[in-house]
């Protein structure tokens, strides 16, 4: 349906008297002379699209209802993780960013120092969390961090190979492939050392066999993607800095206010995402990746990305903020010439994390972490009494667990459709990316669970096996 | 206000939020729950301040009015980066309903049927508005689509045994981020120089670069410049002639919207830029959207997943043989993919025309009127063609009359009177003293006239009363800070440790 | 459970060392102390209250599932009016009110020019939608309104009679009541006016019989409580005007945009309710009373609330904002020699009702009229066409309409309770306090009804009868 | 930013937003619709302005940005009216979650049990902080509450036949709504002055003034000064002993919570302003709610409808006959009792208690400090007296030294310090030049410490710069208007049609 007579809300010169005094002034009569530097035979003849809803409600009422038919937090309980998990994002947070300066600001220097400000408070926030010292503009997701971060190592050894954990999360090793593209050769030779198969944790025996002198990085998750706190990180750090290799230290930073810090137990670069601090989860967009190394001059300048960084001003004590520091760094000032692109990143969710952060305080974090610890392992041990179930890795676990249904005949696919009925979403199904660990899952409990939401888990797995 | 920095506020013991704990019984079962985490336990807290809710709130309103964004300001100033209205019905939507923030992307396919239905119809949508046979939503900025564009390429040659193809050829005034998004795959990138009248790379020159090495092309159009390369298909023809494909880089595509495709262009592959072209805000900086689309050939190496739909289900196919895989975590940045929906719904074919025709009526007034009333200001490059979206215009005669008073004076007066530094252009710069500014779709006649306003008592103050221009900005919220470009590793400090460590000692 | 360590996210002064530092420099040791002014016998000695849910998170959820349980907009469809009703509020009308100043602004004088100018900008697109002058503060409901109209005409004209529609809400009538409340006799008395049981209109007959040179105010409802446009209101107000009566015109201020302003018809004071006017349903909640004068000394100083008034600064061109003007007249400044009190009303609602009212501008109202009388026509048609059912009366409405279910034999009750079954709630049920109406129900069409929801209102009905 | 008015503003044919529009086939049924309107038909379009959305909201966002509300400044300048911080928790349960927003008052009782039960459990929590037997929600205001405890004591008179009863005793120090809202039902108020020395009303005069006309009592304890009366159960016996009912002006109870209730003290009426001691936000002035309590004895005569509960079911209850009847459309504010609801539930009651005892300890710091360190200040009364929530406060030595500069003077100027004008006090004044700050529960050590800097500041500029303050505010974000408390007719422009006809002949 074309009707020209449509003045759009959101277009206002499409106001007919205004239309016309601005065509007049361009000195055009019919519309399409404006495009007049476009040949005939490129322009588009017809555009079919649906039927236009104009009016704000009818396009409300028509999307909310699509949306209402997901089922989300407030309609079932969620114990999947992978990656996205549930957690709760204080009010505070929603509020902040929220706000349609922050939204909708962009790229002033002196027209945006409140912006700049917040985001300098992320990153000095994160700091300390991850006791780590530089960081720029954030990466996409986890994935891109991990990538940056190897590139880097990369760079700085001037080596190619570097050893990860083959119980990576699997989207993650893709990403990180894509990320180490190249058209001859990937940019850095990943090799994967297993774990211990009762502990979940590093194999070191393995890894000692593969660190050289030609290793770029080792790199480790803690916790990794099976749930396991690393406790022999300081000794894998070791072992990589006497091999003259970065260590790459994976964190989810929601565990840090009760595992150490990587920057403590020897991280060059540290990496992760960000999405356990305030972001919702947003069918998995309430992601973004941070890459940190230490208040060194040659890892700084390895930051691909924009930064923000403070300086003070010519007011005795006032403080300002500029997100072009070392500007000649990236693909910007020097295309080609960069070590890698950079763009936009996930501005607006390092402002959610840094609210998040202000809020908890040390000990939120503290208070969290330990929050987690305790639900998870009640979980874990409430689903271990059940007949035929097994928890399946015995090293320490954080947030997520894997849980092996094997002994009860059941596949987790069946368990997971049994519980969605009861309008619960059970654990992450592991059976085809990690064979090895049988009919198991990766249960994920925070500390948004009650003791009362855990066991009506468990009890419907129990009626379900 | 001038705030302080929050890792200078707050107040041993304060507490920002509680956390919900373990209950007694939980407790009671599995102790304390943090002994075993044996020597890798945190030792010190982590020095995170300690503030009480309403002083984090009030901190961080106050830091938020702080701001110039499209939403209390003009966001005239960022050409080709469209700062549209977003319109606060897809805010609203996107950030407050349940059925979207509260949803894992693993759920089951069943579970989320209508986050996939969106996910399908705005392909469909933005098929038809590109004349793409596919398009994916997983790439998180434009650079990342540009970036995934070069794999699809490099995917499809290596398919097709071209291992020699290893050149790409772009032009100056297209974005950097396709010369650097290439780059790094290992291709050597060939950029065009802009012909010095007409600011377009010549048809000759681009032949001549072409070879059987040649992989891809990269191309904005309209460049930077806001000049539409009226050879477009001859280009894309040529490039088809050696075996190469072509990429059309349309993070800007606000004056094309029903006016003129990639596909008729010749293009093989594309990206329009959700957080630009189609309403979502920058949010500082993301998250964005970089869609990108292809032609049915190329399809099979498309990132993964994709939707699909088979007439009654909508499912997530994750098995993608010849893809170049997962780039970004789980479905990219979904609620982006919203926004765009709503909007392009909301305006239909004829709006989304509307918003092109607009966007460039827009343009084309502004500028002539800035060429009209702004003291100081030139148009390089072919002044008879009509400019599209954007205009590259240059303070080169205010520079020389004041002897030294350029763009970057303009810049840090003009915040004075509300509006946000004009961007200047993508490095390296071809135009001097550049500036760019784009008046887009959301703008009506009394803003641009403001606008043109405020730039014009600028430069007027610029050639009048120079020394007090010099001084500026006098309203911002702050001074400028001493180092700016942070001009070496011991004037930068990208967090409070660093900065305590340069500049407290 | 009492736990003193506790320190609350609200009450930062609870943490420990700041707390003991204050009662240090006060000079208490025991936090009691501080309340050595009041009597031991009369402090309380325990509190009886449910357990804390200390982290926002628990009481979060907590408040949500209740509210979760209920009926509401985006679960049901809703044809139920009688004062409140289901109409669109816009995003940015949301996004305004839920701005934090805003809503935390209290009564600064140039601390808050910004809400003061929002106030007026509503005052003043209120007077050009009903064609009225002054305005001040709102009331808190249309009830309300109504009774400040009333007894600004008592003041003005010295008399006590006052003339009302006996269709009026019947809800506002106790609240007109109250309002006129007095130990001794009423501050008015209240006539009824009938209405013609054909048409819906008042009872001119009745009307010109009652009306005499005792009475201080004609009050009319247009549209009426049920649905009816007054078409003969220019009459009824020269009526008024000739026995030196005031006429007080009850509007509802979404049909302005296609029925006539009362100014413009001869409306001495004007009142409602601007519920429609971007307010959301609440509950309830969402109502706040006008009272709207002519630019007249007398009636300016009659309106009892603080108000909101512009005057130029001495900045040439620049206008400023006050909200104590005429300040003398309030139960602030003279205490009990005010004519009646003051004190905190709905403002935050005049600021929705004002954005509301800039997004609609002139064709926006009109649209949205025309909108509403086309859908409430086209549902009222359909709904006669049923057997039995009958749209009673036949004067011209607006919104609302009553539909007598009599000739079915099924109560509206009966019906209603049917229709809650398929998620749709029915008409407001008039049969007790309307018994001359039969079983009939107001029914309520607005502009955020489709036809495909009527044709399932009277599809789910006929099923009913 | 200087915004214009909106009634200013505007383009001849824009649009903000687009309304739902009847289908074509509704149309083609039913006509245009409004042809039936006949005479009554709008004649003349209204003269709204007409914006486009962007504009719209920009307009909006900024005049927002131009308040000092608790968000975004300290509110310890209002005492009496505690302006708390409103958890954000609160906030967005409250607006943005549609099983509120969206519920309709006369649904079915069985499709809104969530709402009914929030409304009974938190009556029965208000009950046990009050020491009343039954608590309604339904006064939106706290003159509302006080009108219809007026109310309450005159049906409940009516009742007993005690129709001679028409005489209202309060003091000077007790809010002036308690004599307004008394006076307009007919009674004769008596108002009791306050003891030179205490500040308090004297139990004699007290007594003196009761007689079997007196009705009722209305009391605010502690009274706007900030002291507490201790002798208040000899006050409420001895009103009591003439058969006279007692009603306690709890609006700002702050001070009370878990330490002294209405019961003990002897009175059988009383109120809660729940946007003030229980944390809803002021909005501008409302909505609000004057929650209402009585002992059983009162309970018929509460206004319609009450929510009970069977054990099972809740239950609105309008069939109430002895009640006053309505007095508030359908169930009041009940967001407001949401909110308050809310935030007992976090606090519990240890931490209602220490919401009391913060604010106390807060206040009788303050007002040390003030004594300490700001100029000019005395404090009448009592001196020795702890104070409870607030402090009235007086800058009459300020006045003095700088021969007339005193709180109109401190308060223009604070203005420039970013935080919102003092208020003074109710009239008629007891204390001369007066200001009365409350510190509340929100604020901590140095929030105050700032505040008190910023009135030391300001008292020291009034006496060592008293033509600069004279001029001030300075950074706000408008000049004074030159018609502040429009002292006359001509001068008093509610409106924009007024204005144009006052100020742009």
């Amino acid at each position: 349906m074309t009707d020209n007579r449509v003045v759009y809300p959101y277009i206002p010169n499409t106001a007919p008297e205004t239309k016309a005094a601005l065509m007049k002034k361009v000195n055009v009569t019919d519309e399409m002379e404006l495009f007049n530097s476009i040949p005939e035979h490129l322009l588009q003849k017809e555009m079919n699209l649906p039927e236009a809803m104009l009016d704000e409600y009818t396009v409300r009422r028509h999307t909310e209802e699509l949306l209402a038919g997901n089922a989300n937090l407030s309609t079932h309980k969620y114990f999947l993780g992978a990656g996205c998990a549930p957690h709760y994002v204080p009010a505070v947070v929603d509020e902040i960013i929220g706000r349609g300066e922050l939204s909708t600001a962009y790229a002033g220097l002196m027209a945006d120092q409140g912006k700049s400000q917040i985001q300098f408070e992320y990153q000095s926030m994160m700091a300390e969390l991850l006791d780590m010292d530089c960081i720029a503009m954030p990466q996409y997701d986890g994935g891109a961090s991990a990538g940056h971060a190897i590139r880097i190592a990369c760079r700085i050894t001037g080596r190619r190979k570097v050893l990860m954990p083959k119980s990576m999360n699997p989207q993650n090793k893709e990403i990180v492939n894509n990320y180490l593209g190249g058209i001859d050769q990937q940019y850095a030779q990943i090799e994967y050392i297993g774990y211990d198969s009762d502990t979940g944790l590093l194999d070191l025996d393995e890894l000692k066999q593969k660190l050289d002198d030609q290793t770029a990085a080792v790199f480790i998750e803690n916790p990794t993607f099976l749930g396991i706190v690393e406790t022999q990180a300081e000794e894998i750090g070791q072992l990589a800095k006497t091999a003259g290799a970065e260590f790459i230290v994976y964190a989810d930073p929601i565990s840090l206010g009760v595992v150490e810090a990587p920057g403590s137990y020897g991280a060059t670069i540290a990496c992760g995402d960000i999405h356990s601090l305030g972001l919702h989860m947003l069918a998995g967009c309430g992601v973004a990746g941070y890459v940190m190394v230490k208040d060194k001059k040659e890892y700084l300048y390895e930051l691909k990305d924009q930064m923000v960084a403070a300086s003070p001003t010519s007011v005795e004590g006032e403080i300002g903020f500029s997100w072009v520091a070392a500007f000649e760094r990236t693909s910007y000032a020097v295309r080609e010439e960069a070590s890698e692109f950079t763009g936009t990143n996930a501005a607006l969710w390092t402002m959610a994390a840094g609210v998040y952060l202000a809020l908890m305080g040390p000990q939120g974090m503290e208070d969290v972490g330990e929050s987690i610890m305790q639900k998870s392992q009640y979980a874990a041990r409430k689903l271990a009494e059940l007949p035929g179930v097994e928890i399946k890795l015995s090293g320490p676990f954080f947030k997520e667990f894997v849980v092996d249904f094997s002994g009860t005949g059941r596949s987790v696919s069946e368990i997971n459709k049994s519980l969605m009925n009861q309008k619960i979403f059970g654990g992450y199904d592991l059976s085809s990316t990690f064979p090895e660990l049988g009919q198991s899952a990766l249960y994920c409990v925070t500390e948004i669970h009650t003791q009362k939401d855990i066991d009506e888990l468990v009890e419907t797995i129990k009626a379900a096996i | 206000w001038n705030e302080p920095v929050i890792m200078e506020m707050g107040t041993p013991g304060e507490r920002g939020i509680l956390v919900p704990q373990a209950e007694a019984a939980v407790k009671s079962e599995v102790g304390d729950g943090v002994s075993v985490l044996g020597k890798v336990r945190r030792k010190s807290r982590p020095a995170l301040p300690e503030v009480n809710q309403a002083l984090v709130n009030r901190h961080y309103i106050r830091l938020s009015q702080e701001n110039m964004g499209a939403d209390n300001t003009l966001g005239i100033s960022q050409g080709t980066c469209t700062l549209k209205y977003s319109p606060k019905v897809q805010e609203h939507v996107v950030s407050r309903h349940p059925g979207l923030a509260g949803v894992h992307p693993l759920q089951s396919e069943e579970s989320m049927q209508g986050i996939l239905k969106i996910y399908y119809e705005t392909e469909q949508i933005m098929k038809e508005i590109g004349g793409m046979d596919r398009v994916s939503f997983l790439p998180a900025s434009g650079g990342h689509a540009i970036y995934s564009n070069a794999q699809i390429i490099s995917a499809y040659h290596k398919a097709n045994g071209n291992s020699h193809k290893n050149e790409i050829i772009t032009t100056l005034h297209s974005h950097p981020v396709d010369a650097a998004a290439t780059s790094i795959l290992g291709y050597r990138v060939i950029t065009l120089m802009p012909d010095e009248k007409t600011g377009l790379p010549s048809l000759e020159e681009f032949k001549a670069a072409l070879s059987d090495k040649t992989a891809g092309i990269f191309i904005t159009n309209p460049e930077d410049t806001g000049i539409y390369n009226d050879q477009i298909d001859e280009f894309t023809k040529a490039a088809h002639d050696v075996g190469a494909l072509c990429a059309y880089d349309q993070a800007n595509a606000n004056a094309l919207l029903g006016i003129a495709r990639a596909r008729e262009a010749g293009f093989d592959l594309m990206h329009f830029n959700l957080h630009k072209t189609f309403s979502s805000p920058h949010g500082g900086g993301g998250p964005g959207c970089g869609a990108l689309g292809c032609i049915e050939e190329l399809a099979p190496y498309l990132p993964k997943p994709t939707v699909e739909f088979d007439g009654s289900k909508y499912r997530v196919d994750y098995d993608r043989e010849q893809s170049i895989g997962h780039i970004k975590a789980f479905l990219g940045n979904f609620p982006v993919v919203v926004r765009a929906y709503m909007w392009c719904r909301t305006l239909g074919a004829e709006g989304l025309k509307q918003a092109a025709v607009i966007s460039v009526l827009n343009n084309q007034y502004m500028t002539d009127e800035i060429l009209e009333k702004v003291p100081g200001v030139s148009l390089h490059y072919s002044p008879e063609v009509r400019r599209m979206e954007q205009t590259r215009l240059s303070f080169d005669k205010l520079f020389e009359k004041t002897g030294g008073l350029g763009i970057d004076a303009v810049n840090a007066r003009l915040v004075d009177y509300g509006i946000s530094e004009l961007w200047q252009s993508h490095h390296p710069y071809t135009v001097p003293e550049p500036f760019t500014p784009e008046p887009c779709d959301s703008y009506n006649k009394e803003d641009i006239d403001y606008y043109v306003e405020a730039l014009k008592t600028v430069a007027n103050e610029c050639l009048e009363n120079p020394e007090m221009v010099a001084q500026a900005p006098y309203k911002a919220s702050r001074h400028v800070p001493n180092h700016v470009m942070g001009e070496s590793f011991e004037v930068v400090a990208s967090t409070w440790r660093q900065y305590v460590r340069r500049f407290k000692k």
